[in-house]
């Protein structure tokens, strides 16, 4: 299969989509200039124009209800974000409406809303342009919430969003989109709630989640050269979670390390960690280990801010912890996204 | 029996034979009848288990707009919505039934009074978080402008809601994309039981405020019946023409206390010379007056659409209290699409 | 010692705060008003004034930011919202200013901002009238998160917040306002991140916070006759979270049911089984069992509501299947809050 | 060495010769030199790990305001806030610091560019969450009036930022409470890359429509530093003698790209002749050439001050290099507080 990078597997599915249904339409701060949201709607913006690919407003709030009322009326807005962060001033609509919009008029119809929101970790964006907002949003009964690690479930995830009538959130990691990955050229959609073994093995299950998708596969390799042989779910979407995944692996493997980009508590790997007490804890062999930032808001500092952010050495070792081995002589990785440069 | 407000088109046998001037009063009636026959029951039977907002004396402004609208077009309210809702046809039995939490309600019974919906009717939706609806508003109208459709979306909210920020974001995006909405404030001078001057600047008013982004802005007598028509045609002939979206100040007075069926002189926030005053200004009354030189026969009109409205609440609420429960096994039904439903 | 409901506790720890505290002022829409925020706010304002308890316009978002500044420079605002579920929309500047504020100019001062939010559970309160939104708040770091379940801990748990220096999220549910207890006539603080043990037993754990706490009350009662001898952990803040007393209780009676008034999935529910899973798996004889609001938002219907809404008898029915018994002749409990009467 | 700007009260003996209008000059060629330094540092090095926003051809808003705040007034921002900081009198070398990321920065490096702060200048802190600050500089001034202080806190913003409902929710706010609170509107046409006509509709502007609220509100070219002086002297008398908020629209214009230190005329959303244009009305010369004629020694003063702050710059930017890193064990410091530091 032809290989993608992350952003252009969004980009290709926006375009598929806008192609095949007329009432898509991409909505966002600058969507239409020369970056196109990282490369993202700029393609679709080339091809549509300002009737399709609109420049709104810094108002974050009203933009999401628009979309909400746009959908309501038979578009199928895509409101996109630069920085996940801004959706926390959408959120009322979001939460109190489109995700209630469906239940709460006596299931007559949805209002298909999908919302991307771009996770700005690194290069010292700081406390406010960092955070990868997803728990918070899938706390909430009537979204639909997921967080694609690889291009090709990018693309699909997008299409799936942008063809269901559900109000989608979206959160993608902006150190993702410069890595490929095989993508099927045609708009093949890719199911919510079903996770994915992006790699299979015997002694310990790691869940992870977007980009830490990518540092548990470098963690498991270099644990495979010590004969430790790691399975990598990923989850995909985390409302609809995948449940009988996570357990069937954790149930075989008996060790369980889930690790995500954000915080631990109240977050993605407090409910992996859940879902195994809940179903298979009899399995466990040993205690569960998050991996997830540490307590405070991101730093700027560099030192601090690689510390901060967990990176395949935070799994290596907490998998090393969970089989009762220790780190050893294990040269250290540096993380997925070490390669970007500035200037911002 | 079904009465076809003016915001709809009548079907021929159901007009009554009072002309449109007289149809303002008969709808205004109409709603009066319904809010205190409900208001009765809200107090006194406790069935009703949902936060009611009452309409009882603001009912010109959901009539005279609903009046100047098309079956086409949308209205959105937030909490204050049944006078909108019935305004613009929306199916009474299912109103009722709605707030008597049955599976027959508009909603079937998951919305209760602040979630009223009746699609057919174009009674889009109302929500209950303020100034959540000005913006759907907006994107409904833009989404017909977009589609190409020549249809108008109308979005009510109260005084207090033009203090949420969402509200002056949904002007500015509305009068850059030249978006087909109203924006339809009632002001009746309190939210909940703060008064206008505690939370808004004195020497300027909201109609000001929006105008200074260039929208056509209209205050008006909100009970003023034809006065609220005539403007809402005006603004909603600019919309269908492409000029833009419109706003509409009506200054109005609610009669009963915020939420719930109750009369609130004595709650120290409002005098009870205010409340006598507005009701003075009756919309209803105020409307009859108007038209009794040109039609003699209103009182006595007046009169049988009270009779026939009163009767029609009350085999609403019956219908209601008979109606089916939803039944708890479909509890999440709704939340998330159904496949192949 | 003498008692108090609930709502005369809050509204006592506000007098006698502001009394020891020039600089404690009261914030909130209709705080001003004849009912006084169910009572909480109606002896400040009678005693102190519109100068220090001050009805603001509907701008929860702006007035969250004014509390943040004002707290900038020298006061301690309590903000107070009759809905929790308003506080989506003052989301941004308290999760990513007030929660960041120390953290990211340098540890040189927080902005010790307090802020109350009723949770409005039923009487068909409706999708957006009866949310707890708790676990949102407590996700992202940099806040104190409480949930009071008595009337002493309502006060105690506010004087400490109105005391500390760190911004402070207190949800409180409207069902507990009537509720009576003792309260202490001083204001003495209850530190976060102490838990209780509302109720001693063996067989059973029931970790709970707010009206979940009073649900398990009633349910370890009943079981008591049934010979079942049911722990009750009231958690009292869960951010920070006592994780100590949750897995010693645990770890001796080897059974864990999670009781919260939210959505399971990413919440306070998922944190408590985490914690569990992570320090004490191997203690547990049961899978771990929540009982949480089903998946999808509140109805309004009587008979939905009733059902919608987790009770005592869902915390009996969860232990009863941790122990292996099964429910048999027990009769069925009404909620707590089944007293309260209309109209709204 | 230091050099006071003239927002705060110089100590006698750093006092240049030359009166306070060429003070306005001396400080906005210290800014721009400041800046200059850190764009060709920030490009070629890529030591500075913070998204950098700077103020290049804007300095006269930044400037002129502070110029007429004294010591007890707070300064509040957004993203584009070296220059208000400087103003303000933010210790230079812990800003740079913060850029480098040091602990000796002026938030420990834990801020970066966006997050700068000097208490003791009264400089309060930055935000990049746009519009943010603005209710935080209300209730900062708020809070100053309800204990009794005659301090007047000032908070700056975009064009862009008032498109934020907050920003109406506090202009709202500030007006009802009388709040000594002086909104700084630095409108440079653009956010990002999306200009002002695409975002706020045409035939009114920003200062109209704060005006509606009833605030005293100016429009005022944002590149004559003496004009932003006055205006912003009569914003702040007017707070101090509690006659409520003030309003200032300063017209002006980035030269450099949105975020960070380059040039931009290839990237599509603005003409080359339109910054040249900008450029050609730089806020220094054009207050050089103002007051050329009573101080014909201005520009000696200037080629003086250029060496004197290029210099000072590179201090600050060796001293930033060499200071120390946090330390990680630190990491959580801060987070937060701690019960008996
Ligand atoms: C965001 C939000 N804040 C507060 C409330 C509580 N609330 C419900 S109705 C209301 C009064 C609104 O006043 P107004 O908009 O003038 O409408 P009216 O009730 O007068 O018709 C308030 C404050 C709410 N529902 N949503
Ligand atoms: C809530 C929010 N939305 C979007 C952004 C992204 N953003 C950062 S700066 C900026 C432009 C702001 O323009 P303006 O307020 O005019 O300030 P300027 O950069 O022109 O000085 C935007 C959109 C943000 N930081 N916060
Ligand atoms: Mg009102
Ligand atoms: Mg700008």
């Amino acid at each position: 299969m032809r290989e993608l990078t992350y952003w252009q597997a969004i980009s290709e599915a926006t375009m598929q989509c806008m192609a095949d249904d007329p009432s898509v339409l991409v909505l966002g701060e600058g969507v239409d200039d020369h970056k196109g949201t990282f490369g993202t709607t700029k393609a679709a913006y080339e091809r549509y124009g300002a009737a399709r690919v609109v420049d709104v407003p810094n108002s974050e709030n009203a933009c999401a209800g628009i979309a909400i009322g746009a959908a309501a009326n038979g578009l199928r807005p895509l409101v996109v974000h630069t920085r996940a962060d801004f959706m926390f001033l959408a959120l009322d609509v979001m939460v109190n409406l489109a995700a209630k919009w469906r239940y709460m008029y006596g299931d007559q119809g949805g209002v298909p809303v999908v919302t991307r929101g771009v996770v700005g970790r690194g290069w010292g964006q700081g406390a406010t342009h960092s955070q990868s907002p997803h728990a918070t949003f899938a706390h909430y009964a009537g979204l639909y919430v997921a967080t694609p690690a690889s291009p090709a479930d990018a693309k699909g995830l997008l299409v799936t969003a942008l063809r269901g009538d559900t109000p989608v959130v979206l959160i993608e990691n902006r150190n993702l989109y410069p890595l490929t990955g095989p993508v099927p050229e045609e708009p093949e959609p890719v199911p919510f709630g079903v996770g994915r073994i992006a790699r299979a093995g015997d002694d310990v299950t790691v869940v992870a989640a977007s980009l830490m998708v990518h540092e548990a596969e470098r963690a498991a390799e270099q644990l495979a050269a010590r004969g430790i042989s790691v399975e990598v779910v990923d989850v995909r979407s985390i409302r609809p979670l995948d449940e009988r995944i996570i357990c069937e692996s954790v149930a075989r493997t008996g060790r369980l390390v889930v690790a995500d980009t954000s915080w631990a508590r109240y977050g993605l790997a407090a409910e992996v960690a859940a879902v195994v007490a809940e179903n298979v804890p009899e399995t466990l062999r040993a205690p569960v280990r998050r991996v997830a930032l540490p307590d405070s808001p991101a730093p700027v500092s560099w030192p601090l801010e690689e510390a901060f952010h967990p990176g395949a050495d935070a799994v290596v070792e907490a998998c090393l912890a969970l089989v009762g081995d220790d780190r050893g002589s294990l040269p250290r990785l540096s993380s997925v996204a070490a390669e970007f440069h500035g200037p911002y | 029996m079904t009465t076809t407000p003016v915001g709809v088109a009548p079907a021929p046998d159901t007009v009554d034979p009072a002309g449109p001037d007289a149809a303002l009063i008969r709808d205004m009636v109409r709603i009066r009848c319904v809010e205190e026959e409900l208001c009765d029951r809200y107090r006194d039977d406790q069935e009703m288990r949902t936060p009611t907002h009452f309409s009882i004396g603001q009912e010109a402004t959901a009539v005279g707009v609903c009046a100047a609208t098309g079956p086409d077009d949308l209205v959105f309210t937030g909490h204050r919505s049944h006078a909108p809702y019935l305004a613009k046809g929306g199916d009474l039995r299912a109103m009722v039934a709605e707030l008597y939490g049955r599976e027959a309600g508009c909603a079937r019974g998951r919305g209760g009074s602040i979630h009223l919906i009746d699609r057919a009717a174009g009674f889009a939706g109302s929500a209950a978080i303020l100034g959540e609806m000005i913006p759907v508003g907006v994107g409904a109208g833009w989404s017909a402008a977009l589609r190409g459709r020549s249809s108008v979306a109308l979005t009510f909210f109260g005084d207090g809601a033009t203090e949420e920020g969402v509200f002056h974001e949904s002007i500015n995006f509305a009068q850059v994309h030249r978006v087909p909405v109203v924006f339809v404030c009632e002001n009746n001078l309190y939210s909940i039981s703060s008064p206008l001057r505690q939370r808004q600047p004195a020497g300027s008013t909201i109609t000001d405020r929006v105008a200074a982004y260039g929208l056509w802005a209209r205050s008006v007598d909100g009970n003023d019946v034809y006065a609220v028509r005539a403007a809402a045609r005006a603004a909603v002939a600019r919309c269908r023409e492409g000029a833009g979206p419109a706003f509409l100040e009506l200054h109005t007075y609610r009669w009963r206390e915020h939420v719930g069926p109750g009369w609130d002189h004595d709650h120290g926030y409002r005098a009870k010379e205010e409340i006598d005053d507005w009701i003075a200004r009756c919309p209803i009354r105020r409307a009859t007056d108007a038209i009794r030189d040109a039609e003699p026969r209103v009182d006595d009109w007046v009169r049988q659409w009270e009779q026939r409205y009163r009767e029609e609440a009350r085999a609403a609420v019956r219908f209601a209290r008979a109606a089916a429960w939803p039944s708890v096994a479909n509890l999440l039904d709704g939340a998330y699409e159904t496949v192949g439903r």
